[in-house]
This record gives C-alpha cells, structure tokens and sequence, in this order.
C-alpha cells in the first residue's frame, strides 16, 4: 500500500464525528478512521485510488469532459469553477484502468468534495464508460460511489443519466463481468437509485449515509417511527440491501478476494486475449 | 403578483364563468316563455364564445409553471382512464410476489388493436380516499417490483409495453426506504434495457424523478403538451436553492422541465398535442392522439428485429448528456 | 357453458360455511357457490373441467398412470384403493388438452377427493408432462390447484415431484409459454412451494386455503399474531403472492382473457404449425 | 425399550465412557509414580480399545432413527465448518436485495482448488444465541431469495455451484408465510433449473423437505453416509399417521429416509462414507472424503458444455418417480 503522508501541515485534528484530538500521523496511518470511535472519514478521489489499487497502476481517462451549463441554470457556471478550484478537477468522478493485486480493473471513483459528488452529464457519462469498458474489455468494474444525487442544476439530463449508467450496468452484467460498487459516505438519491444499487455485489464503509430520499423528507412522508440508524450501511445490511460492511483497512483485501472469484471467468478471457481487447 | 399554487387556483375566473354559464342555462330551460328564454340563449352562447376565448388566451403560451399546474390537475386523465379508452380484455395483475402489493403502479396484459400488449402505469386517485388508496400515485418498492415482473413476462411473451407515466415523485418513507426503494427503482430501468420487445412510454401529467424513470426508460417517449418531466419537484428545487420552496414557480423555469425543453435536448421523441384547455376538456380527443402516436410509434418499432430493439433502446440512452470537451 | 344438474338427487343441501340451507337446483345453476356468503364449495375435477372449457373439447391423457406403493409404505395400499373406489379414478390429477373459446390449452386439474389431492409420483409426473406438452406444443397452460402438499407415502419420490414440475415450469417459461395457476381450496405446502407458486399468472378462489405450513405448525412458530385471514387466497393477494381473486362465475372469462393475451405469441407459433407440434 | 430422542441421549453410555476415559487421562497425567502411571495407561489403552469396539457396534447397522439422531447432532461439522476446509477466499454476501436478510441459508464466492465457485448452504447454531441467530437452520424467504441472486451470479460469471444441505425444514412461521415461503423455495428450485453451470449439491445433516429441495435441486447430490433426506419430519409423519409424534421412529422407518433408501430410489448419485463414529468423531476425515467427491462429480460435469449440464440436471429429475402403468 502506499504512502500515507498527513493531508496538512497540522500535527492535530478533530474527529468529526466524537469531536476528540487525533495526532494527523497516526489518523492517517490508520487510513483517516478515528481511534476512537472508528468514524469513517471523507477520502478525496485520489487518496481512495492510492490506497486501493496497486502502487502507480492508475491509469486515469475520459479526463477531457468537462461540465457545461445546457439549461443556463442560475449560478450553475459559478458553482462549477468554485468546485473545479477546490477539487482541480473538471467533475465530480475520477475513471480509468488501475490493478488489484495485478488483476486489471475499470474503476471509477466519486469525489464528494465535487459539489456534492452530484451526478449530471460528466458523471453520468464516466461511469457508462467505466461499465462499457469492463464489458468491452473484461475487465471487473469497481465503482466507489459518494454522491448526494442527480444534479439538480442539469435537469433532465441528469435524471437520464440514472438511465444512462443503469444501462451500462445491464450491458456489464450481460458481458459475465462483475461489477462492484462501494457505498461511502454519502451515496443517496439518483446515484443510489440507478447504478449504485444494481451491482452484483455491494460493501459499504461503516456508518455510511445511504438513502433515497432526503432524511427528513423520509421522516415527513413516513407514519412509522424512524429507526435510529435510518439510512446508514448498517441499516441496508440488516435489509438486505447490501452484502457486506467493510472497515476501510480490510476493504483492498475483500474487493481483491471478489474480483479472484467473481471476476475469474472474465480474467481468463481478458488474458486470452494478451491482456487487451 | 404571486403565482397560483393549483390548477383550481390558476382557472379559477375560468371556473366560475362555467359555473355561471351553467347557470344560466339551467335558467334558460326553466324559463317558460319562448322570448325571454331565446334572449337568455343568445346571452349564453355570447358567454361560451367569451369562454373559449378565455380558454385560448389562458392556454396559449403556457409557462412552466402552469404546465406543472396542468400536469397536476384532478380532472385530467389518469392512467386507467387511457387503459379503458385505448385496450380491451385487461387483467389487471398484482402483487411483487415477495409479500407486498402497491396500488400507485397498476398493470397487467391487454389487447391494442387486437394485438397483445403489456401495459404499465402510475395511478393516481381522484378523491381523498382514492388518493390515500394510490398513495398520490407515488409507489412503493412493490409497485416497481410488480412492473420487473410484468416486463419479465412482456419479454417472455413477445407483447411491446406500453407504459403511462403520472408521477409527483417514488415513495420516500421510512417503510420504502427499508425495503430498498432505490434497488427496486434501479433493477426497473435495468430490466427495460434487458428487454428486446419494444417499449413506449407517454408521459401523461406528472414525470417526477426516479420514479417516474423507473417505468419510462422506453425505445420511444412520448409527452403530451401540458405533462412535465423533471429530476426534482420545482418546490424541492427552490427548497434547496433558495430555501423558499414557494419559489417553485421560479424553480420550474430554471428546470426546464417541460415538453419543448426535454424534446430540444433530445430526450423525448414526441409532443403529443392535447385539446384546447387541457387534455381534461376533452379526454376523447387526448385518447385519439394518444392512441394514433402509440400506433405509429409500435408500428415502427415492430417493423425491427428484437435484438435492433435493445440497442436502439441503448443507443437512445447512450447518448444522453450535454457536456464540454476541455483543451487538451 | 354446460349442464348444471344438480349432483345428487337430493332437494336440499346445507352451506358448509354459513351452515343455511341451499336449493340443489339453485346451489348448482350458482357453480356451488353459497347465495348467502358466498363460499365456494370444493368441486371434482370432472366438475371443474366441464364449468371452465368449451364444451366437449376435454381429451383426457395421461389416464394409464397409476399410483403404486414403492416405499412399501404402511396402509397406503389400502388408501390407494379407497380413493380409487371413491373418485373412479387413479390419482388426483387430471390432465389433457382442451379448448378455451376455441384456444387451445394444455390442462391440469386436481380433485381434493383423492387423498387430500397430495402430490406423489403420478400427480408429479401428470403435472410435468401437462407443462411439457404445452411447452412442445406451444398451447397456454392451465392448472387448476387443490393439494394439502405432498404424499408422505411416497417419501423421498414425493419431494422430488417438487423439482420436477418446477422444472418444467421453467422449461414452459423458456419456450415462451404462458402458464396459469388457479389456487382453489385448499393449495398448500409442497405443491405450492412447487409448480404452483411460479405460474406466470396466479388468480385464486375467494376465500381459498393457501399455505405452506399447516396452520397449526405456523402458528406454534411465529412468535407474531396470527392474522385473522391467515392462508386465505385474500391474505396472498394483500401480500402481493396472487394476482387476483376470481369469483368462479368470472373464472373462465378471466381465464380465456390472460390465454388471448399473454398466449397470444405462442398460440400464433401453434397456428402456423398447423395446429400441432 | 422406548427410543432414544436426542444423539446425546443415544450415545449416552459411550459419552460416559468417553468422560471416564479423560477422568484417567488426566489422573495419569497427575501420577507421579511411574510404575502407577504406567499401570493407569495400559488401563486406559484397554479402555480406549473398548471404546472404539463400543463405537464400532454402535455405529454398524443404524437403523433409520439413529441416523436421523446422528444427522442432527450438535457435534456434527456444519456447513461454514466445510466452507473453512475445503475453499480459500471466501467472501460470504449477503441480503436478498428486496428489503430482508436471512442467516439460516449463507453463500458466497470462494476457490476450491482455485478455481472459483459460488457456495451455498444452510448454517445451523451450535450453542442457544447461535441457534436463534441461525433460526435453527430453518430459513425464510429472503434465504431463499439471497440463494437465487448468488445462483444468478454464479451463472452470469460461470462458477460452479456448490451446496450444503442442513435444514430441518423452511421457516413455517407467520412472518415467512406473509413474505411468500412457498414462491421463494419454488423460485429457487426453478433457477437452479435455469443454471447451465454444474451444480453439486452435499446432504451433510438434515435434508428438510422443501427447506432442503429449494437448494438441492443440482446436477450431482451426495449424501453423508449419516445424513438423512426426507419429505416429512419423521415425527410429523407419526403425528399425522397415528395421532403419536413420539412414534417418530417407526415413522422414519416407513419413509425411507436414509442415504441408502435415497440412492436405492435413485434419487441421489453417491453416498459419502463417515468416519467411524460418524462424521463428527473425525471432521478432517469427513472433510477430505466431501472434498474428494465434490473433485471427481465437478470434474466429470465441467466436461460437458453449458447446455448439456443443464439438460442433463433436467433429465436426472424428469426420471424421478415410481408408478405403474394399468392396463389399457
Ligand atoms: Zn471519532
Ligand atoms: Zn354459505
């Protein structure tokens, strides 16, 4: 695994979740999860991608789309520099090629820091190209998924982008390649009601935020009372939403043991083919 | 001048010159002397004609907003209302088949000039006990469930589905949320895209976000004039953005949510005109354009091989979104 | 639709029900459904085939098939013998070709009356071979249910009826033929745990017993209340395991309806084959 | 001599000659004095031989009843002890991804001898909190369901499935009966039939019924030489035949219900001999003998292609019954 050098030049921070004092060094030694209360916190793009795939095997694409502003929605142009500043990056998922214990894998990665990992256009298309080119080139997919939803800003579009990756998941699932997501915190609303949920296989991060409708739209709509751990990883697992709850220190390990067996098939017919398409 | 907030609000002067019309034609026939009722007769047809201009005026250049108002409006047709106009021998079939059944998707087979089809569709209710029956056409993991299952049979059958879309949004309740509304919406669309028999969806009033795309991921989408379509509720919008959700209407044009906007960025295939007034005023002739554009659009479809159906269907998607492409 | 004479030559007869006394002539010209609460008594499958197809059109096949004892299993002989005496027949099902308003169909119907209507080697075998035939021929198939489950004289071979007609269920499903379960009362365990609860199409008679485990079992093992309507068809369709409840006056034209539909490919595949295989 | 009810109650006597055995073991381990001590070994060498002979007799010639007390004792290895012997890499998955989750049936990807497969199989408890936790290895409908999605996986990413077979039977409680007991285990029977992947299944204890079939259904099924299979619990086939589920016994006689009965019938294609004592006096033993079996029958059907495997699963059940044929 690689390198993890402390994200700031501050010897202390605060765990955001029990509000203690961690020493930064040993905080991301321990892959920003709290000594004390094991919150989970938010990774960048780039440092999920270090810390998951083999050293140096990423390979980023799709680095040229960038998002416009099709319905001249108010302040969308204004927001999206803001957010390209902060994050220097064009949108809110980060796709390519990478390896997992040597075995090739299409990956994509949400970036929550992105306005909210929102899904409009630019996400919508680099996810339907992660899943094409794991059908196309057999190759497992693993999607990291955090995002608050559909972009608003984008309308219509970006409700057809649920469409759009949905699809492209379909055609994954047809090629016999699996496709696995992961749940971080958050993965909520179009994401998760499209391609998120549809994987052969989903981990999610302890704890994460995982819905449909917003909390307190759920808590409106229901007469039911509303269980303490509404809407987060634990709560899909006890539905039966998701497979399994993966501490973020064994989850390189589980992602490489499904892409061994789940992925076997489609690996012996990637390396039939020299390794390419 | 702050924007009405129904469909009864906005036609309000509209509804009281019916009322008075009806009025005075119960006046004229219970008035006995030929004259006087001759007189009231010619003051009523005045009326209707200041009525139809009303009409005109009101419906011609419609916002977004009243669009939205429109598509949400009681007396327009609901989705059972079109499977009685435009198919014979419907059964109507029930249930996910996993312990739960959902009212607010309705479905079953059917024939469509005499062919099998499949159809599905949200339904709404018309009075307080029909809305809590239909749960305000907002369904539950179920309900999308029952629609797998019908498509399921619409591919194992050969029938083309015929889906109605008339949603304000999916479920958001806690019991929804536990029994995976987001799953059942997303294995929705993914079966659509599964199926090589051809799929139309006609967008009836409200398109509201995943729920509504959870039955409508078709070969052809078709809207009628005065239906809306949209990735959030405008009110929802303007919570978020300008936390006034009063400021839907404002919201509605910056959402672009309605026919012409989703036909200009290629996302629908067909305006489907409606009546003067709104399809309510006269559901005969909204079912007659419903029914020929079903007709053309199935006609086409069934004129190409199952698996063109599929990627037609991938295609159509695939292309969806507007982006840029940055320098190099 | 055929003669409804009365079955006996008694004058009166008691609702087993609502215990009220009925007219025979009534009783029978109403399908044996009670006038005053509407219970559906049970009918022989001769009864419910004559009640359901067109006229005359039943071929009955299948008929040299007869149970015997091969676990040696104790008294079953003697039960064997009683029901055949009883019902004139050699097992609960009776299967063939027939036609519905003229479509033709492949048939199944089970009589209660011969032991329960319990599923042992010949009930599976008819079955399959009912669902096999309508496969190869490409006609809708109709299975009118009415099994307390399995035959526990038959064992080990009883159980494996359960995988073989759900086999051929699929092999139905595969060939893109309909097929149409009526549950009538009662349609429990093994046989709805079997072919009958994967019908593509599933409608039951008011008020029809429709379970798993006896009711007893079941309410020794769930620590939850019992609901009043417990294993009715009304329970199954609320739970969303029915697709509809037919009164048995509607039941052939609902029948007739879901063949012209969903029959419709397969019943053209059979017409351009001359109407044969 | 009424029967014994439990397998701790039938082995009774060897327990306590077996307590007795460790009693001197450990006095002898305590004696200082050689000559003592090696008096006590010889003695416990003798009492060992009689120990084994003791079993030996016991465990030649069970009768039906013994082998139904032997199938369900708490010692017995179950299906995640198999799971850690016999595959590498297991990853269990769960959820039936429709709101429910379900710990009496288990399942996930593995290698066995490195190739990857999907296992599945009922999990019993051993001691009370794992037992409830297990529901004494008596599914529900989400098991059942969670089943059908990891034969779909298997299928979609061509791995052979292997089952273990431990049930007493299907949940029959009311939650169960609401949420589609019986769809689900005809659900799962039926995508077993859909599965052009080998399928191999292995009766290692119980073999339930309906709880059983639902993921028994496979191309190869294997029976531990003590496992029993059985449509009926043998005390509900007494209670139902005499009124008297204590005559469970002579019940399970009449059913047949043994692994020899099983192949006999032809029902089953091999049965896996035990160890001496059975398969819990010698785990790593059992362990090798199921490993082996499951080598050769995987073998022999990854020799065929994915159509004959699914044909051949069909015919092997489509042969299954006995009747006569009467004269015309
Ligand atoms: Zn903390
Ligand atoms: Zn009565």
């Amino acid at each position: 695994m690689n390198t993890k050098a402390p994200a700031n030049s501050e010897a202390f921070l605060q765990c955001i979740n029990c509000k203690k004092i961690l020493f930064s060094i040993d905080f991301e030694q321990n892959l920003r999860v709290c000594n004390y209360c094991g919150h989970h916190h938010r990774l960048s793009a780039a440092t999920r991608i270090a810390w998951t795939f083999d050293e140096d095997t990423f390979e980023e694409l799709d680095t040229e789309l960038r998002s416009g502003n099709p319905l001249e929605f108010p302040d969308y142009v204004d927001k999206l520099h803001a957010a390209e500043a902060k994050t220097k990056r064009f949108d809110s998922v980060v796709s390519g090629r990478a390896k997992l214990e040597e075995m090739p894998v299409s990956v994509a990665v949400a970036d929550f820091n992105f306005m909210g990992g929102s899904m409009g256009s630019v996400a919508g298309e680099k996810i339907t190209r992660t899943l094409e080119r794991a059908a196309d080139e057999q190759t497992p997919a693993i999607i990291f998924c955090a995002s608050g939803g559909a972009r608003m800003q984008e309308g219509l579009l970006s409700l057809m982008q649920m469409a759009k990756t949905t699809a492209a998941a379909q055609r994954c699932a047809e090629a016999g390649v699996p496709y696995i997501a992961v749940f971080t915190d958050p993965t909520m609303a179009g994401v998760l009601a499209s391609y998120a949920s549809i994987a052969d296989v989903i981990v999610a991060e302890p704890r994460a935020l995982v819905g449909f409708a917003g909390t307190r739209v759920s808590k409106q709509a229901g007469v039911s009372k509303v269980p303490d751990d509404f809407q987060t990883a634990e709560f899909c697992l006890k539905h039966g939403m998701i497979d399994r709850i993966v501490p973020r220190k064994e989850m390189r390990d589980t992602l490489a043991s499904l892409v061994r067996t789940l992925g076997g098939h489609a690996l012996s017919a990637y390396a039939a083919n020299g390794g390419k398409k | 001048m702050s924007s009405p907030k129904t469909h009864k609000e906005w036609e309000r002067e509209l509804l009281e010159l019916e009322d008075f019309i009806a009025k005075a034609r119960e006046a004229a026939r219970k008035e006995a002397e030929p004259k006087s009722r001759e007189a009231l007769e010619a003051k009523i047809e005045d009326l209707e004609k200041g009525r139809d201009k009303f009409i005109d005026v009101m419906y011609s250049n419609l916002g977004p907003w009243e669009k939205v108002l429109i598509a949400r409006a009681e007396k327009r047709p609901y989705t059972l209302d079109y499977v009685q106009a435009l198919f014979s021998e419907y059964v109507e079939l029930q249930g996910d088949r996993r312990g739960f059944a959902d009212n607010a998707i309705i479905g079953g087979p059917a024939l469509f000039n005499g062919q099998p089809v499949m159809v599905v569709g949200h339904q709404k209710g018309r009075n307080i006990q029909e809305r809590q029956f239909r749960n305000f056409g907002m369904a539950k993991p179920e309900g999308y469930r029952k629609a797998i299952r019908l498509f399921d049979m619409a591919e194992r059958f050969r029938m083309p589905v015929i889906s109605f879309v008339d949603t304000p949004a999916a479920d958001p309740g806690v019991e929804s949320e536990s029994r995976g509304i987001s799953e059942a919406i997303a294995a929705a669309i993914m079966k659509m895209f599964e199926l090589t028999v051809p799929t139309v969806a006609v967008v009836i009033g409200e398109g509201g976000s995943g729920g509504a795309i959870g039955i409508a991921a078709s070969n052809r989408v078709l809207m009628l004039e005065n239906s809306v379509y949209s990735v959030i509720p405008p009110e929802g919008c303007a919570a978020i953005l300008w936390r006034m959700p009063e400021r839907g209407p404002d919201a509605s044009k910056a959402l672009k949510l309605t026919a012409a906007s989703a036909l200009e960025y290629g996302l629908i295939d067909e305006i489907l005109p409606e009546p003067k007034g709104g399809a309510h005023r006269s559901p005969v002739e909204t079912f007659a354009t419903v029914k020929e554009a079903i007709e053309k659009h199935l006609g086409a479809l069934q004129k190409l091989s199952p698996e063109v159906v599929k990627t037609d269907r991938y295609d159509k998607y695939r292309g969806m979104g507007r982006f840029e492409i940055a320098e190099g």
